[in-house]
C-alpha cells in the first residue's frame, strides 16, 4: 500500500496530464478534420500549430465575464464546475501502467484502486451530465433548455445500455475493478475478441454519451444554435468543452482498458501502449465526426432502446451462460 | 383566340412578342383565374406582378430606337422627342402570369387595370401560391386584395410607411458625397 | 457518357420522346403556407415558441422561421422573409438598361448566370435582337456550369446541416473550379456579368477549352464521391427518406418549380418544354422521382450535375468548332463598338459615348421571360416605355414560391426535419426578397 | 519617434499599411484613433502582447451569413483558402462565443435590429469586419431599403471593398485586423461612436 500523498502526488500529475491530452485533443481533432477535409487545419500558432491550444486557452480566460440576466445565477455558474470535476474524477481509477517501484515505495499505475471502480466511472459520469442539464436549464434560453432535454433523454437512455455492455467484461474479468480487469486480460487475451458485440454497444453507446457526431443531438449546431452552451461564454463555456472532450478521453480510456487490454501488449511498454491505444480510439471518434451525418431525435431513441440495449443484454446472458457453463 | 373571349370578364387580348395578354375586368378576376385554370389548363400561378403607371406617357421619349429596323437616323420616330407610349386605361395593372403545364409551354397573361384605391378579389382559393405574391404587391405596390387571409407586409417591416415601388415613392437612400469638401 | 449512378430503392423514370406532359391539377384542397398550433394544444402551457433566425445557422440566410414545438414536434409553422429585402426593383428603374444588367445576378447569387441570362434575354426579346450562335452557345455553358455551382452549394451546405460537415469541403472543392473557369472568362469569381444585351462582353479567352474539358472529366467521378458519401450511408437515407413531403398536386397548387416540382413527380423542365438558347439542340434528360420528399429534390439536383456535365461537354464540342466566329451582335445602337475602333472611327466613338452615357432605348412593350434556372423558373417581367431606363421589373423568384412551400412540407415533422426540409428546398433568401 | 514627424501607425510595427506615400501625414484611420490614444494603446505591456498573440491565433468568427458575400465567406473556409490555418475555423452559431463578426452581405433596415443585437450579444473583446461594399457603405443598392454602411450600427474595424470580395481579399482584411491588434490598436467599439 501506498501512502496518500504519493496518490495525491499522482492526482495531480494526472489531472495535468489529462488537461494537456484535452489540449492536444482539440489540437489533434482540428489537424485532423482539416486532413480528412483536403485541408490544413491549424498551423500558424507555433510549429504545426501546436500553439493552438494555448492561444484558444488564454483567450478564452481574457474574455468578458457573463451570465444572463434572466438566468439562474447559482446553477448557471456551478453548473460547467460540476461537468468539469466528475470528468476529471473519474479518469483516476483508470490505470495506465502496470506500477513502477520508485525509492522503496511501489507506485500503482492509476491514482486509486477501488474496487468498484467501474461503478464509479458511471456514477460520477451520471452526475457529470446533471452539470449539462442544469446549465441548459439554469440560462434561460429556449435552445440551451431543448438541448437540456435532449441531454437528458439521450444521455439517460444510452446509459443503461452503455453499463449493460459492460456486463460481459465484468464476467469474464470477474471484478468491478478495473486493475483487475486489466491484469486478467493481461493473463487470458484482450477482452474485444470475446466480448466483441460488446465493444460495439460500448463504442455506440459510449459516442452517444459524450455526443459526439453522429449522436450529438444535444449541440447540434445546425438545429439548436450550441445546445445548452448556447448562452455560455468564455471560460465557463470552455469549461463544458473541457469537461466533454475529458469524458471522451475518460471513456476512450475505459474502453482501452475494458476491451484492448489497458497498458498491456508485446515489449511490456507500459504506458506508452495505453496512450497509442488511446489515440487510436480517438481517432475513430473524429474519423467518424469526419464521416457521418447526425441521427434524427426518434431515430437515435429508436436505436438505443430497440437495437443496442437488446443487443446489450443478449450480449452480457450469452457471456454469462458460457461462463456458467465453463 | 376564340377560347379567351369565352373568360368571365373578358375584355381585350393582345398579342406581342409572342406573348398573349388577355385583359378582364376587375370585379371578374377570380372567375377569370378558375376559368383559365379549369377550362384552358392553366395549371400554374408562376407570377402576380402589379405595375404603376402614374405619369405613364407623361413625358416624351427621345432619341433613337436601338432595334435593327430603327437604325435609318432620318427616319421619324427614331430621332427627336417624338416617341410617346400610348396611355393606358388605369394607373395601376395587374398582371397574373400563368402557364399550362403542356408542351410547348403556353403561357398567358391576365391582365386587369385598377386606380389607387380599389380593391381586387384575392386569388388565394384558386392558387394558394397567390398568398404570399399578393401580400408581396400589397406591400410594394399597395394593391389591395379582397379575401386574401392574411392581408400583412410581407418583405417590408409591418411599421413601414408608404409602397416602395409606387413611382411616386422616392427611391429613398442617401446623397453620395465624392469630395473632401463636403 | 456518366458514371452510372446507383440508386438505392426508388424507381426512376427517364421520361421519354412522346410521353404525356402532366396535365394539371384541379387543386383539390387548401394548401396552407402557415402551420396553425391545434387549438386545443394552444391552450396548454405544452407549446414553445421558437424564433428560427433571421441569424440561425441553418437557415441560408436570413430566413426567419417562428416555430411552435411541442418537445421535438413542429405544430406550428410560420415564415417571415423580408430582412434582404434590397428593392433591386426600385433601383433596376433608376438604372439604364445595360446599367440594370449588373443588378438580376445580386439577386439569386448563387445562380447568377442565370438570373443575368433572364435579364439579358428580356431586353433582347423588346429589342428583337439577333444573338450570334457563339453566343448562345457560351451563355448555355456557363448557365449550366452555374447550375453545377449552384447544386454544389446546396449539397454542400445541406449536407452541413444534417450533420454530414466533410461534403461542405468537397463540393467546395469542385466550387472552387468551376469558379475558376467564371474568373478566366470574366475576371470575377462571382457576379461576372458576362453577358451583355446581344451577346457576350468579352470572346472566350484562350485556354478556357482545356480548362473547362478537364472539369468535364472530373465531375463525374467528383459526383460518384458524393454519392458514395451520403447514398450509401443509412443514416443520411433515414434522415431524407419520406421527410418534408410535397404531393405534385399541391406542388402545382403552390406554383413549385424547378427540381422541388421535379421530385414531386411532375415532369417539367422548361430547358426540354420550352426551349431557349440552343437547349433543343443539346442532348440531355430531365431527372425526375416521384417520390417529394427531402430525398427525391436530393437526387434531383444530383442526377441534374450529371446531366448539366453533359451538357457542358456538349457546348465545348460546339464552341471549339466556332474559334473566330462574333460572340456579341453588330448592332452599334445597342452594342458597344470594338475597343480598338474607339481609336480611328468618330462614329464608333460617338456610339460608345451614346450607349455608355444615355444608354440604348428599348421599344416599348412587356414581356415576360421565364428560364429553368437551378431554382426553378425564375422569370422576369419588364415593361418598357421606350426609353433607356426600364419602366417597370420584376422577377418570378423561384426561391419565393418554393419557400412558400415549407409549411406544407414541414406538417408534422421534427425539428431535425425542419432544417432539412427548409434546406431541401434550396430558397436563396437574396432571391426570395428582392 | 513622435519628434520627426507625426505618428505613424507604421512606427508602430503595423506592417500592412502601405507605405506609397512616407512623407504624406497621419492616415484618416491614425486621426480617428488620436495620437494620444495611440501612445496610450500602445503603452503594452508583455503580457499584453501575449494575450493579444492569443486572441488573434484564435479569433472565432460568428456565422452570420447575409448575402452574396456568405457565400464567399463560406469558400474561405473550404479547401483552397482555410481560414482554419489561422485557428479560425470554429465558426460558432452563439454570438456568446464569438470573436469576430464578419457582417457579409447588404443588411436591410429591417436586418439592422437583429445584427445589432447579435452585436450586443457578442462578449468583449470583439471586432466587426464590414465585408463587400454593401456593408461597407451601401454599395450600388442607394435606396429606401439597404442601411448606407453598417458602421452606421455597429462599430467597424475593417472594411473590406468588391463586390463581392474574394475569400483573398476578406483573408486579408482578416490578417490585418490580427496585425492591428499585435500593434496595439484597440478594437473600434473603444474608438469609434455609433448610434445605439
Amino acid at each position: 500500500m501506498e501512502p496518500w500523498w504519493i496518490s495525491l502526488i499522482k492526482a495531480a500529475i494526472i489531472v495535468n496530464l489529462v488537461m494537456v491530452a484535452f489540449a492536444y485533443l482539440t489540437w489533434l481533432e482540428r489537424k485532423g478534420l482539416g486532413r480528412l477535409q483536403n485541408r490544413y487545419g491549424p498551423n500558424r500558432a507555433g510549429p504545426f500549430g501546436l500553439l493552438q491550444p494555448i492561444a484558444d486557452l488564454v483567450k478564452l480566460v481574457r474574455k468578458e465575464a457573463f451570465s444572463p440576466s434572466s438566468a439562474i445565477e447559482i446553477p448557471y455558474i456551478l453548473a460547467p464546475v460540476i461537468s468539469m470535476f466528475t470528468a476529471l474524477a473519474a479518469f483516476s481509477v483508470i490505470p495506465w501502467g502496470s506500477g513502477w517501484k520508485i525509492y522503496h515505495w511501489q507506485v500503482t499505475g492509476e491514482v486509486v484502486n477501488v474496487p468498484i471502480s467501474l461503478l464509479l466511472i458511471f456514477a460520477l459520469g451520471s452526475i457529470g451530465i446533471y452539470g449539462f442539464i442544469i446549465g441548459g436549464w439554469a440560462s434561460e434560453s429556449k435552445f440551451s433548455l431543448l438541448g437540456s432535454m435532449r441531454t437528458c433523454a439521450q444521455l439517460v437512455s444510452y446509459e443503461v445500455s452503455l453499463a449493460l455492455s459492460v456486463l460481459g467484461v465484468v464476467i469474464l474479468g470477474r471484478s468491478l475493478s478495473l486493475v483487475d480487469i486489466v491484469h486478467r486480460q493481461g493473463v487470458t487475451l484482450p477482452f474485444v475478441i470475446p466480448q466483441f458485440f460488446g465493444l460495439l454497444v460500448f463504442f455506440f453507446a459510449g459516442i452517444a454519451e459524450t455526443s459526439r457526431a453522429p449522436f450529438d443531438l444535444p449541440e447540434a449546431e445546425q438545429e439548436l444554435v450550441a445546445g445548452y452552451h448556447t448562452e455560455y461564454s468564455g471560460m465557463r463555456w470552455g469549461l463544458f468543452q473541457t469537461a466533454e472532450y475529458i469524458n471522451l478521453i475518460t471513456l476512450s480510456g475505459l474502453m482501452v482498458t475494458l476491451f484492448f487490454s489497458g497498458w498491456h501488449g508485446p515489449w511490456n511498454l507500459g504506458p506508452i501502449w495505453f496512450v497509442l491505444k488511446l489515440l487510436g480510439v480517438l481517432f475513430a471518434f473524429i474519423w467518424l465526426r469526419a464521416t457521418l451525418p447526425r441521427l434524427r431525435y426518434d431515430q437515435l431513441m429508436r436505436f438505443g432502446w430497440k437495437v443496442l440495449l437488446p443487443v446489450a443484454t443478449l450480449n452480457a446472458l450469452v457471456t454469462a451462460i458460457i461462463v456458467a457453463a465453463t | 383566340m376564340n377560347d379567351f373571349a369565352k373568360v368571365p370578364g373578358y375584355v381585350s387580348t393582345t398579342e406581342a412578342y409572342g406573348e398573349t395578354t388577355v385583359v378582364v375586368e376587375r370585379g371578374r378576376i377570380r372567375e377569370a383565374c378558375t376559368f383559365a385554370r379549369d377550362e384552358l389548363g392553366f395549371a400554374m400561378l408562376s407570377d402576380l406582378v402589379a405595375t404603376d403607371y402614374l405619369d405613364w406617357a407623361g413625358k416624351g421619349v427621345s432619341g433613337y430606337i436601338g432595334t435593327t429596323a430603327g437604325r435609318d437616323l432620318n427616319m421619324p420616330m427614331t430621332q427627336g422627342l417624338q416617341a410617346l407610349p400610348e396611355a393606358k386605361p388605369a394607373r395601376f395593372s395587374l398582371s397574373y402570369h400563368l402557364l399550362a403545364l403542356r408542351q410547348g409551354a403556353p403561357r398567358l397573361r391576365l391582365q386587369c387595370w385598377l386606380e389607387d384605391g380599389d380593391t381586387v378579389d384575392s386569388v388565394v382559393s384558386v392558387w394558394p401560391a397567390a398568398d404570399w405574391l399578393e401580400r408581396e404587391q400589397f406591400d410594394l405596390m399597395g394593391i389591395r386584395f379582397d379575401g386574401h387571409p392574411n392581408l400583412a407586409r410581407l418583405l417590408m417591416d409591418d411599421d413601414w410607411e408608404g409602397h416602395p415601388l409606387r413611382k411616386d415613392y422616392p427611391l429613398g437612400g442617401e446623397p453620395v458625397r465624392f469630395s473632401s469638401a463636403e | 457518357m456518366t458514371a452510372t449512378l446507383p440508386h438505392v430503392g426508388r424507381a426512376r423514370r427517364w421520361p421519354m420522346v412522346g410521353d404525356p406532359i402532366y396535365e394539371g391539377s384541379r387543386i383539390p384542397k387548401r394548401v396552407p403556407t402557415i402551420v396553425d398550433v391545434p387549438a386545443a394544444l394552444r391552450e396548454t402551457d405544452d407549446v414553445l415558441q421558437v424564433n428560427f433566425g433571421p441569424n440561425h445557422p441553418s437557415t441560408h440566410g436570413v430566413l426567419r422561421l417562428i416555430v411552435d414545438l411541442d418537445g421535438e414536434k413542429v405544430v406550428g409553422l410560420s415564415a417571415v422573409i423580408g430582412y434582404l429585402h434590397t428593392g433591386f426593383e426600385k433601383n433596376m428603374e433608376q438604372k439604364t438598361w445595360w446599367k440594370a444588367i449588373t443588378y438580376p445576378e445580386r439577386i439569386d447569387y448563387v445562380g447568377y448566370q442565370n438570373n443575368e441570362l433572364v435579364f439579358v434575354l428580356a431586353i433582347e426579346k423588346l429589342l428583337e435582337l439577333e444573338v450570334p450562335e457563339k453566343a448562345t452557345w457560351m451563355r448555355m455553358l456557363m448557365c449550366e456550369l452555374n447550375r453545377i455551382h449552384s447544386h454544389l452549394v446546396f449539397l454542400g451546405t445541406s449536407a452541413l446541416e444534417l450533420g454530414a460537415i466533410s461534403m461542405f469541403w468537397y463540393c467546395f472543392r469542385e466550387r472552387e473550379t468551376i469558379l475558376d473557369l467564371f474568373e478566366l472568362v470574366a475576371g470575377q469569381r462571382m457576379h461576372t456579368r458576362y453577358f451583355q444585351a446581344g451577346g457576350l462582353a468579352e470572346d472566350i479567352p484562350a485556354g478556357f477549352y482545356p480548362e473547362a474539358r478537364s472539369f468535364v472529366e472530373r465531375m463525374p467521378h467528383a459526383l460518384d464521391d458524393y454519392l458514395t458519401l451520403l447514398d450509401r450511408n443509412k443514416i443520411w437515407l433515414e434522415r431524407t427518406q419520406g421527410v418534408g413531403l410535397l404531393s405534385a398536386d399541391d406542388a402545382i397548387a403552390l406554383g413549385q418549380s424547378g427540381p422541388v416540382l421535379r421530385a414531386s413527380g411532375v415532369d417539367w423542365d422548361l430547358r426540354r418544354d420550352d426551349p431557349y438558347l440552343a437547349y433543343d439542340q443539346v442532348d440531355f434528360r430531365v431527372p425526375v422521382y416521384n417520390g417529394g420528399d427531402v430525398y427525391d429534390r436530393y437526387r434531383v439536383r444530383m442526377d441534374e450535375m450529371a446531366e448539366s456535365t453533359q451538357i457542358v461537354r456538349q457546348c465545348i464540342d460546339r464552341l471549339e468548332r466556332m474559334e473566330g466566329e462574333p460572340w456579341i451582335a453588330d448592332d452599334r445602337k445597342v452594342v458597344l463598338p470594338p475597343r480598338e475602333e474607339l481609336h480611328t472611327s468618330m462614329e464608333s466613338l460617338i456610339h460608345h459615348f451614346k450607349i455608355v452615357t444615355e444608354g440604348y432605348r428599348v421599344p416599348a412593350g412587356e414581356i415576360y421571360v421565364a428560364i429553368e434556372s437551378p431554382r426553378g423558373e425564375s422569370g422576369c417581367y419588364v415593361v418598357s416605355d421606350g426609353g433607356p431606363r426600364p419602366w417597370r421589373v420584376h422577377f418570378r423568384a423561384p426561391s419565393f414560391a418554393a419557400l412558400q412551400a415549407t409549411a406544407t412540407c414541414a406538417q408534422g415533422s421534427l425539428i431535425a426535419d425542419l432544417i432539412a426540409i427548409v434546406g431541401s428546398l434550396d430558397a436563396v433568401m437574396g432571391d426570395t426578397d428582392r | 519617434m513622435a519628434d520627426d514627424g507625426p505618428t505613424r501607425l507604421r512606427d508602430y510595427g503595423l506592417q500592412s499599411e502601405r507605405l506609397l506615400w512616407p512623407t504624406k501625414g497621419p492616415s484618416k484611420f491614425e486621426e480617428e484613433l488620436g495620437v494620444e490614444e495611440l501612445e496610450r494603446a500602445l503603452g503594452i505591456t508583455t503580457l499584453d502582447k501575449a494575450v493579444r498573440w492569443a486572441q488573434t491565433k484564435s479569433m472565432w468568427p460568428d456565422t452570420f451569413g447575409l448575402a452574396c458575400c456568405a457565400i464567399e465567406m463560406m469558400s474561405i473556409v473550404g479547401s483552397r483558402y482555410d481560414l482554419a490555418r489561422f485557428g479560425m475555423e470554429a465558426f460558432r452559431s452563439s454570438p456568446r462565443q464569438a470573436d469576430l463578426l464578419i457582417v457579409s452581405g447588404r443588411v436591410a433596415h429591417k436586418m439592422a435590429a437583429p445584427l445589432r443585437q447579435i452585436y450586443d450579444q457578442m462578449l468583449e473583446p470583439k471586432w466587426v469586419i464590414a465585408m463587400g461594399a454593401c456593408a461597407s457603405s451601401g454599395g450600388m443598392f442607394n435606396n429606401y431599403a439597404i442601411l448606407q454602411g453598417v458602421d452606421r450600427i455597429v462599430p467597424v474595424d475593417i472594411y473590406i471593398p468588391f463586390c463581392p470580395p474574394r475569400p483573398e481579399a476578406l483573408m486579408e482584411g482578416i490578417i490585418r485586423l490580427h496585425e492591428a491588434h499585435l500593434a496595439g490598436i484597440p478594437p473600434a467599439y473603444e474608438r469609434k461612436e455609433v448610434a445605439t
